[in-house]
């Protein structure tokens, strides 16, 4: 880490969410910037964009800060929520030295190469599947997210998932809701 | 209350809440959300939108809606923009007031889709051709995107002249809350004597950009419009400064790299650096005046830019080049992280301690 | 018969050569605009080319256009002001060579306009350079060989072309080197905006012109050329109708 | 008999109107209007129908023709 980096650090949190297409990173993104709108927060969000989408891996990046946001374009972030293995090969390298990793065990088949970062578990895509959509993965992995980080509040982002599927039927709020309980209640520290 | 929307999602609710009731426009990426939005908003308003067959249309059908009188807008990146070019001569030179906006991205030619401010010398000393100015605005946030693109829609009325809001990718596609605040107009707004609308009950009009005789015609033409520019030079100057007073280095940059720059500034402060920084929000006019004022006392600039030294030469001219500028930029989709700004400032200053 | 100026054209006199067929056309949109009681409400738009001075002989709301740009402007135009008479008046080069996309795709949209479209096979006010619907064999300063089924390739026909279009309410290509034809042309041109006043969607007219200057001819040998040669090329008649 | 006015001055000379009438009423002028081009002219008044050929081949609109003069055993305005 370079003297700029310790001298700029501490001020915002940056967040990546990365997986395949469809595995609903945007949407985790989005309901993590939507919670600390709730919360009167500053917040910025990106996605990958365009041509870039449709290259295998999708992301979206989250800073948050109690003052300014200089850049919303997050080049190390400091936490990553890792829906599949490509995406930690791809994001691995640029975590902030002891940056936190959310892991996808269900699509993830290794563990971290670095020993600076720390790691938490939650097989998303399997509890997904037992809750009856495979698609709310994204969900389990956010609850995990934020019961170990604590950078939100539960209640918050529950609201944010509410207004977020406002439009939607209310049984899709619901096992939303539940999904985030669940990757809440079944993260797994890693070794 | 606050509601999280991307970039171009407020710049086209912002257009929605000034009055803006025709839209034209072509998809291309970095600003695809724009038509998106506007396809659904502008009829739930009442306004029209139209997905044109090509830039080229986009922009001459806003020189009909504008002579129709109606509020209207189009929005384009980078290559699109330059097929635009045609149509916004012609639009400058009949005086009719319009909104362009140009998410820039990388470039030239087909260029790529990452952010980039390349395209800043084709908006603000030209693109089209003939002697014509464009008001440029710079918006570094979304919140500012939002009030900067319901004035535009002011300062074109006002001026009876096309504005741009010169955006970028990031810009476009990031998300940050916004307040929704209503719209109220910052200038007077003239009535429309230029609308063509059928000539009941008054002579017809004609809106002509061809002046072909008295052979001196067009001279005098153009002698009206840059009276103009002149007026609107010495009206219109919009820029931020921070912390600039007992500043030694001066940062200079516009819209989302002077987002970022300012990040590197304050981290600068806090570590005891005496630099400041001067961000134009109006790109043109440039707003000459603190850099003017900036140059009698700071030792040095530093201007960051997301291209290849194009912004950099309107600091040159508004300092007179009576201080040294420096420069940290590239073009092609590259974008500055706050660090490699504030290790830019660092080595600066050092190098002032050295001397 | 009686027969006056119309009063949606100017007193000015024209700029248009002696036989242009420029003067016979503008004449019979006026006719049509006084017709139907539509001066006050009507907007036209110029084209670039020979017409370009539109706006000085109509009285009526003008807007002059960049070449090939007339249907885009009437688009926005009519869009914002729905209730308005909005006519194109162009040239076979704005019409068919740089404003080939404008035309097909306000035409497919089916927007509720008129095009008088004025296809004299040459470009009149460049000075008589090769325009897409110049005659194969007919010699021009830019096909001073006649122009070649292979090089330049064959006219364009637009109404033919426009009538492939499922957007596209009225087709009628018609000619003003008779009286007979002009008379047919009125009404063409009549019925073009009637269907606008309906609310029926894109029509237009294409109108077969003399341009004996630029096609080196006397004016009497201009009428023989429409007559003889272009009318084989570009034969008359209703192409679309399903107003 | 038709009331037909030529306007010599907005005439250019194309002769089209010469070329369109069926009983070759309207000839050239020997001499030059204002503008330095050769004219049209009616050859004799008396002998116009009204058939208005003229008028719709005429791109310049310089001629005219008014009301036709009523027979006199009809009333003005009656049918």
């Amino acid at each position: 880490m370079s003297d700029a980096e310790t001298v700029m650090s501490g001020q915002e949190t940056k967040i990546v969410i990365a997986g395949f297409g469809g595995q609903g990173v945007v949407v985790a993104g989005n309901i993590i910037a939507r919670a600390c709108v709730i919360e009167g927060r500053n917040v910025t969000g990106m996605i990958s964009y365009g041509a870039e989408m449709r290259g295998g891996t999708a992301n979206a990046t989250v800073v948050i800060s109690e003052g300014e946001i200089a850049s919303p374009v997050v080049e190390t972030p400091d936490m990553a929520i890792i829906m599949n293995q490509p995406s930690l090969d791809k994001f691995e390298p640029v975590i902030a030295g002891g940056g936190l990793l959310i892991l996808n065990t269900s699509l993830v088949d290794r563990r971290p190469h670095r020993d600076d970062l720390r790691a938490v578990q939650i097989a998303a895509s399997q509890i997904a599947h037992e809750l009856g959509n495979v698609r709310v993965a994204n969900i389990v992995a956010l609850g995990a997210f934020i019961r170990k980080t604590k950078l939100l509040r539960p209640a918050s982002v529950e609201q944010a998932i509410a207004d977020l599927f406002a439009s939607k039927k209310a049984a899709l709020v619901e096992l939303n809701i539940r999904a985030l309980n669940e990757g809440m209640a079944r993260l797994v520290e890693a070794s | 209350m606050k509601i999280l929307l991307k970039g171009n999602e407020v710049m086209c609710e912002a257009a929605i809440q000034a009055g803006c009731r025709f839209f034209a426009g072509y998809p291309i990426t970095p600003q695809n959300e724009v038509p998106e939005y506007m396809s659904h908003r502008m009829p739930a308003v009442g306004g029209a939108f139209v997905q044109a067959e090509s830039e080229i249309a986009a922009i001459n059908m806003l020189f009909g809606a504008s002579a129709a009188g109606a509020r209207c807008m189009t929005s384009s990146s980078s290559p699109g923009i330059s097929l635009k070019q045609e149509g916004i001569s012609y639009i400058t030179a009949a005086e009719l007031p319009c909104v362009i906006a140009n998410m820039q991205r990388g470039g030239p030619g087909l260029g790529n889709i990452r952010a980039s401010q390349a395209d800043y010398w084709q908006a603000v000393k030209g693109g089209g051709h003939g002697d014509y100015r464009l008001i440029v605005l710079g918006p570094s946030t979304l919140p500012e995107l939002y009030t900067l693109t319901m004035n535009a829609f002011d300062y074109a009325d006002h001026y009876r002249n096309p504005v741009l809001i010169l955006g970028d990718g990031i810009l476009g596609q990031m998300a940050e809350p916004v307040e929704l605040t209503p719209y109220a107009p910052v200038v007077d707004l003239p009535e429309k004597d230029f609308v063509l609308d059928g000539c009941a009950g008054r002579k017809p009009r004609v809106i002509k950009t061809l002046y072909l005789r008295p052979a001196l015609e067009l001279v005098h033409r153009n002698e009206l419009l840059q009276a103009k520019y002149d007026k609107i030079s010495s009206e219109l100057s919009l820029f931020e400064e921070i912390e600039t007073a007992d500043a030694e280095l001066i940062v200079a940059a516009y819209g989302i790299t002077a987002r970022i720059a300012k990040g590197a500034v304050r981290t600068a402060r806090r570590n005891g650096l005496k630099v400041g920084m001067i961000r134009p929000i109006t790109l043109w006019p440039f707003p000459e005046e603190p850099f003017m004022r900036a140059a009698r006392t700071a030792e040095k600039f530093l201007v960051v830019e997301m291209s290849n030294g194009q912004f950099i030469e309107d600091v040159k001219l508004a300092t007179a080049c009576r201080r040294p500028v420096e420069f940290l930029g590239k073009g092609g989709g590259w974008y500055p992280t706050p660090e490699a700004i504030f290790e830019k400032i660092s080595t600066m200053c050092e190098k002032s301690l050295a001397d | 018969m009686e027969f006056e100026r119309p009063t949606t054209l100017l007193e000015t006199r024209t700029h248009y050569c002696p036989g242009c067929g420029h003067g016979i056309v503008h004449r019979l949109v006026a006719e049509v605009i006084d017709e139907l009681g539509i001066r006050e409400r009507t907007i036209g738009t110029a084209p670039v080319g020979c017409a370009v001075l539109l706006y000085d002989y109509f009285n009526c709301d003008i807007i002059e256009c960049a070449h090939g740009r007339p249907p885009a402007v009437a688009t926005g135009l009519k869009r914002v002001l729905p209730d308005r008479i909005v006519f194109t008046y162009q040239g076979d080069g704005d019409l068919a060579a740089i404003g080939t996309s404008e035309t097909i795709h306000t035409a497919n949209r089916g927007e509720n306009i008129t095009a008088i479209f004025v296809n004299n096979a040459v470009y009149g006010m460049t000075g008589g350079q090769m325009a897409p619907t110049t005659l194969l064999g007919q010699s021009t300063t830019t096909s001073p060989d006649g122009r070649g089924l292979n090089h330049e390739g064959p006219p364009l026909k637009v109404c033919e072309l426009l009538a492939s279009l499922d957007g596209v309410t009225y087709l009628e290509r018609v000619a003003v080197s008779t009286a007979k034809d002009t008379i047919k042309a009125r009404k063409a041109i009549r019925k073009a905006f009637v269907n606008q006043i309906e609310g029926k969607g894109y029509s237009l007219v294409e109108v077969l012109s003399m341009c004996p200057t630029d096609w080196k001819l006397s004016p009497q040998q201009g009428v023989d050329f429409v007559n003889h040669q272009m009318k084989k090329v570009f034969p008359l008649g209703v192409y679309k109708d399903r107003s | 008999m038709a009331d037909i006015k030529i306007d010599k001055d907005r005439c250019k000379g194309c002769c089209l109107c010469v070329a369109e009438c069926p009983r070759g009423n309207i000839r050239m002028a020997e001499l030059l209007n204002d503008a330095g081009q050769p004219y049209a002219e009616i050859v004799d008044t008396d002998n116009c129908t009204g058939c208005a050929l003229c008028c719709q081949m005429c791109p310049d609109l310089a001629i005219a023709i008014g009301p036709k003069k009523p027979a006199p055993d009809k009333a003005p305005g009656s049918v």
